[in-house]
């Protein structure tokens, strides 16, 4: 089982959770996080000082997927993130010793 | 002059005061409310706008409002008149010579917090997706001119006032709610709804961010009907004002009602929205008789305008007319509604009356739908009046205003 | 009728009808005050509540409720009367034929909004536990029917107006905000604490959700406040009303202050919601004498209500009786304290009137304890009175409305 | 005494009764303003602040500023005076042999309503970093003395008042606003800029936490400014009290649209905390003649008010002078150029009475400078005045108070 | 050393602190995470439109243990964390190659 | 390549940013988590109730870095996250098997 952690513009998220489910994989946790990186924040403005707000607000998603489907889960995500703008984001894949489904004890790829 | 009358005069000029200052908090009624029923990226904007508005409102109708409004005794019976630029004091104006229930200035003021009131209408219903400086040029033109010229046609003592069967309207069901109304309806169609409203897969719900706010919101505004209303008598004549506060008090509470039951039968939940809405349509129903209207009629009336205004929420949304806040059911429906009750309950009741309220309703909203059509067709088809795409899906609050209303929290999406 | 007396007439009724005003806008108050000192996924609920109790207040008065407060002189002395359905204007009741101070509708007005604040001081004691259909009931029925009949004891001429020494109550400490008390101190009883509030483990702190809008809430209370108890006045006598002015500005201001100390001495912390509280309880301490104390007759009277609102609050939570507001504190021990004042400070301390305080306070009590438990208990045995767990812990505006009051904002839990 | 003058008496009482009412609600303005443009982590402190001001400020001029100010014919001219501790009913003092205006009550509450504004508007430079105890004495001191004895100086018949061509000052923008603003100064001064504000690598931006609250705040001072000029006509009186509308009103308004512009040409962005900044300039300046106005002076004065603001805005922030919502360039800049304007526009206009505007001025400047740099100094070396960095940093809230504002909310940061 | 993450039902989360606090572990960091699955939204209304706010809020903790301890806490999760109806959530389990304390730079499991 | 997990104060991000900035690695993504541990969270009172919240707010870094810099971006932490008071956090690290950026398509190292 692979973990597919991508950062990604929170307003492509639709287009990638629509591919992704097209895949038949449905699950997935997902939250807003703050993001660093070659693309700079939106100048604001306040009574007179203009400033950059230190981050970008993202979307993060967290996908764990049998190793077969990791490919297209990937796939989706490059394809349907992608504005060919800077500040795209990234994508990272990481191992995943086990699992467990809370709900009935299924352990392994049962318990995605 | 003989201190009785002065006496008097001074009690009525202070009525009519007290009710000016409650006209004004009426505006922030409707900032309160309209930003409460929006979504927390666009509340920059639409506090902007209704902190403006009011600005603009009190100083255009001291350049030329109320003398398009009250040109005079000679321009009696027609449809337009004007007595010149600015304010400039008649003799006498702060006796009872001027008028028996206020000063030439206070009559001035209490006139002019009217008049911003029907730009405030608009705002609402063309929220979260039109650009500023449009909505501005827009609400200029339109309290500058626009309402004047129709407020004069009935209470200029023009021919609305001078029809065989006067048409009636006490406080502006239809010379100040349907005003709003209408402009709010073409400035809301010329728009088209906002992103993501009305979907190939069905309507969405654009949920507002601050149901606290919007509560205060309808309070306010509540609160600030028993001047507008209440003031609208024009002295402090204590049947009369006490009768509008009482019919006033049970249309909004027989509103608030009619509009639970309507909604919970149609939603089966009870949506606080809806109740708002509910005392909103009562108000602005009861506005055209509030001081020709028994305790049973305003009952009547506030709780058909309860049930109007949740059936008018719908309408729109089937006609794909998106009104954020429901500006369109109570002001216009609403309006319209009250205007017509004037013909059909309490003391004017009659045939001819309904008639002559039908005439106004028409005249008025004929005159208000071209004269906004126009403004707003002119913008959209000029500087454009739609934010782009972009703007509206981040917000118009980071990129008209730079700004952010809740820096310091989280949002959700 | 000569000039000068309708004149008079005419002020008197001006004030009356700004004071009817000024109650009106503590409605906004509690709904604010309570929404802030609860938990942001029961907001919703608890300003449909507020929203809701002064529509039904004001149609039951209406319909019931001011014939049964004042049902004319035929009843004085006793303990029930009514007068028939609806409202039917007497003869002359536009001048001061009807009352040198106000009109018929003035007069139904102002008892009206007086009459809903009653209900809405339950919702706060209430909250975050209480199902809405039950709470609608207890309402209407508390409104409608139980508040009237203590109200005619003594302003509608009843046996507590016909003691000897007859029991003093100018603006309602007991009449008002005991009946509120009782009937909180019963649901909040009957009803249990919330989930969490008590546990093995100790006393746990539910802390409000929006501390900003509590103090805009107890600001807007106190704004009122000069209506409530200035209005009680009956008339604009301008001695009369301007010593109540003082004497109710200061008992907050004591309030405020010695409430501050109190928390400070019990709790070594400065809480804001203690000194909310403590102006709350000076305001409603004297209530009850605000127009027969002095300059420092209030301030004592203030002071006390700002030390015993805390030590209140410190009592309940003892009691395991869970009060998200403070609502027993504020209004049911602070109005027996003002109610109690009355016979200790000021023009009419004395022994017997002590007494009669004591009798009213007791007589008003077991009515109100009798029959607010007796609503509140068939409702817990019929339809049940409280939410489900599940719904408790998710929050009533998910589950009794399908809506959040803050859809944009990231909750913290 | 005759019912018409009577009667007049009770009109005149009332309006300076409801003045009252609306003073007070400018707390609230200012409690939701200055809340409004801080941060949430200091929200509950700067709520605290304003909620025990009033409070205090009530108090302590029942207890020694009534007397202080008005301390009676017999100093006329003078520098100080002092009447005796408490307050005392003085014979009649409740008809219009005490004044024709208003009952001694009355004058005592309309006058102890001002008082507490003084110390409100330090409340706001000095946010976010200030102490709560030493803030606390501080207005203790200013409220309880110095302001009354400024305001003697003028409106307590002392020497500014007996100048060869008196100093005018109609409702404060010297006595109240410039008091406020001295302090303000010298508190923000001698405090330092919050941490962060100005950096090494120039100045940051620390925005406001909830623009709708500040806009609340600033439509409520607006509405409270009805009676904080209009009570200040000190008598019903309908031309001077309509006109005194009329001028407040456009000079707010004229206010808001030049900052708009201002900050616009300044910033090419709509700040709406500039555009609120310049309505309570507009507001500010207008006060010291706004009974002496014309219709287009007012709309200049409130005009260069609102250019005023926003440039004055700019030059704090270029002398690292932090003060977070913009006081003093409300209220100081604002108020001196209020009071000048009297001597450049409207009836008193000319030179001598600008010579007495500055002298007013500069004496007021004076002794508010130097007594405030006493207090905060004397404060600031002995307890210390500022909260220490890691208190700062994480806010007052949890430090002072061990609360928070919004605890069902996430925090951005 | 191990990192259990596991999306739980927030509802299930003191129940689950309290199992595993017995066990030692005292120490673990926890966020909301907004979540896609089997399980629906509760439905919610607006003037009238009916709407799925499109996941579901939950709990995401994060615990890094060493290995023998693992089995007590993912027994701790599957047994606290179980209502048995649709949506109780997952456990997932990775490698941690390194762990330091910051405040005295212990390294390996001496930082936990 | 490595994930570099860590949980830090709030108040030391800047100082952590600028000593990882000046390795070169300018990208990062950092969210809030609540973190219990040796550390206990001030306490708050509410009308005479004292009571701790559960929890700590801490923010979590998430960078994701080529072998080499790894130990340079820890050593930053760890210097500048420290106060050597207890609540300092910690740092975890774990293998990423594959990073994409999603603008280009780069993968690898080539990502970051
Ligand atoms: N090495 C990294 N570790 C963690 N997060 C990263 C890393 N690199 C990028 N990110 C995240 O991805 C977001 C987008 O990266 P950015 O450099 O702005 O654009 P692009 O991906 O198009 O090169 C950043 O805001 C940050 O949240
Ligand atoms: N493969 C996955 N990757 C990431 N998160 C998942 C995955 N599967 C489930 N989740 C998370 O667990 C939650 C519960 O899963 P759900 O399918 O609703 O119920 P159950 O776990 O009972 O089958 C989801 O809302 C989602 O946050
Ligand atoms: N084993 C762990 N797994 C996950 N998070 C941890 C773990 N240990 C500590 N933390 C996080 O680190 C924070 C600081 O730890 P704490 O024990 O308070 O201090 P110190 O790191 O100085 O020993 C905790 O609040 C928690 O968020």
């Amino acid at each position: 089982m692979k973990k597919i952690e991508a950062i990604i513009r929170t307003s492509r998220f639709d287009y990638i959770h629509r591919c992704i489910s097209k895949l038949g994989v449905k699950f997935l946790s997902f939250y807003e996080v703050k993001g660093m990186g070659f693309e700079h924040a939106r100048q604001e403005m306040y009574r007179g000082v203009a400033y950059e707000p230190a981050y970008i607000p993202r979307t993060k998603l967290e996908i764990v997927v049998p190793d077969d489907l990791a490919e297209g889960v990937i796939n989706c995500i490059l394809q349907e993130g992608k504005t060919s703008e800077v500040g795209d984001g990234k994508i990272f894949v990481y191992e995943v010793l086990e699992a467990y489904r809370i709900r009935n004890q299924d352990t392994g790829e049962d318990a995605l | 002059m003989e201190a009785p009358i002065q006496d008097l005069f001074t009690i009525n000029n202070l009525w009519m005061m007290v009710s000016t200052l409650l006209i004004f908090i009426m505006h922030l009624g409707f900032a309160t409310l309209e930003a409460g029923l929006t979504r927390a990226k666009n509340t920059v904007n639409i506090l902007f706008k209704n902190t403006i508005i009011p600005a603009i409102g009190l100083l255009t109708y001291a350049l030329v409002g109320f003398n398009l409004m009250y040109p005079g005794a000679e321009f009696a019976g027609s449809f337009f008149g004007f007595s010149g630029f600015g304010l400039s004091l008649p003799e006498g104006w702060d006796s009872s010579n001027y008028n028996a229930g206020y000063t030439y200035f206070t009559d001035f003021i209490f006139q002019a917090m009217f008049a911003a009131t029907a730009a405030t209408i608009v705002s609402g219903a063309v929220a979260e997706r039109m650009k500023l400086g449009p909505f501005i040029t827009f609400s200029l033109l339109y309290v500058g001119v626009c309402y004047p010229i129709v407020g004069m046609w009935k209470w200029g003592g023009g021919f609305l006032n001078t029809l065989e069967t006067p048409f009636y309207d006490f406080a502006g069901s239809t010379i100040v709610h349907t005003v709003g109304g209408w402009a709010a309806l073409v400035g809301a169609f010329l728009l088209g709804p906002r992103i993501g409203k009305y979907t190939p897969t069905g309507m969405k719900a654009i949920p507002g961010h601050n149901i606290p706010m919007a509560t205060m919101g309808v309070f306010l505004l509540w609160f600030g009907w028993f001047g507008f209303n209440g003031g609208s008598v024009l002295s402090a004549d204590p049947g009369t004002v006490s009768r509008v506060f009482v019919t006033t008090s049970l249309a909004a509470s027989a509103g608030a009602i009619a509009a639970l039951i309507t909604s919970y039968i149609k939603f089966k939940t009870y949506d606080i929205t809806m109740v708002l809405n509910g005392i909103l349509a009562g108000l602005v129903g009861i506005t055209a008789g509030a001081d020709k209207m028994g305790v049973l009629d305003a009952v009547y009336i506030g709780a058909i305008g309860g049930i109007l205004v949740v059936l008018g929420v719908i309408a729109f949304d089937k006609l794909k007319i998106d009104d954020p806040v429901g500006a369109l059911a109570v002001h216009l429906v609403g309006g319209i509604w009250g205007t017509l009750a004037v013909g059909i309950f309490g003391e004017l009741a009659g045939l001819n009356q309904l008639l002559s309220q039908f005439i106004g309703i028409a005249a008025v909203g004929a005159f208000c739908f071209g004269s906004s059509w126009l403004i707003f067709f002119t913008l959209k088809r000029t500087v454009g009046i739609r934010v782009d795409e972009k703007e509206e899906i981040e917000g118009l609050d980071i990129n008209e205003h730079q700004m952010r209303a809740y820096p310091d929290f989280a949002s959700k999406d």
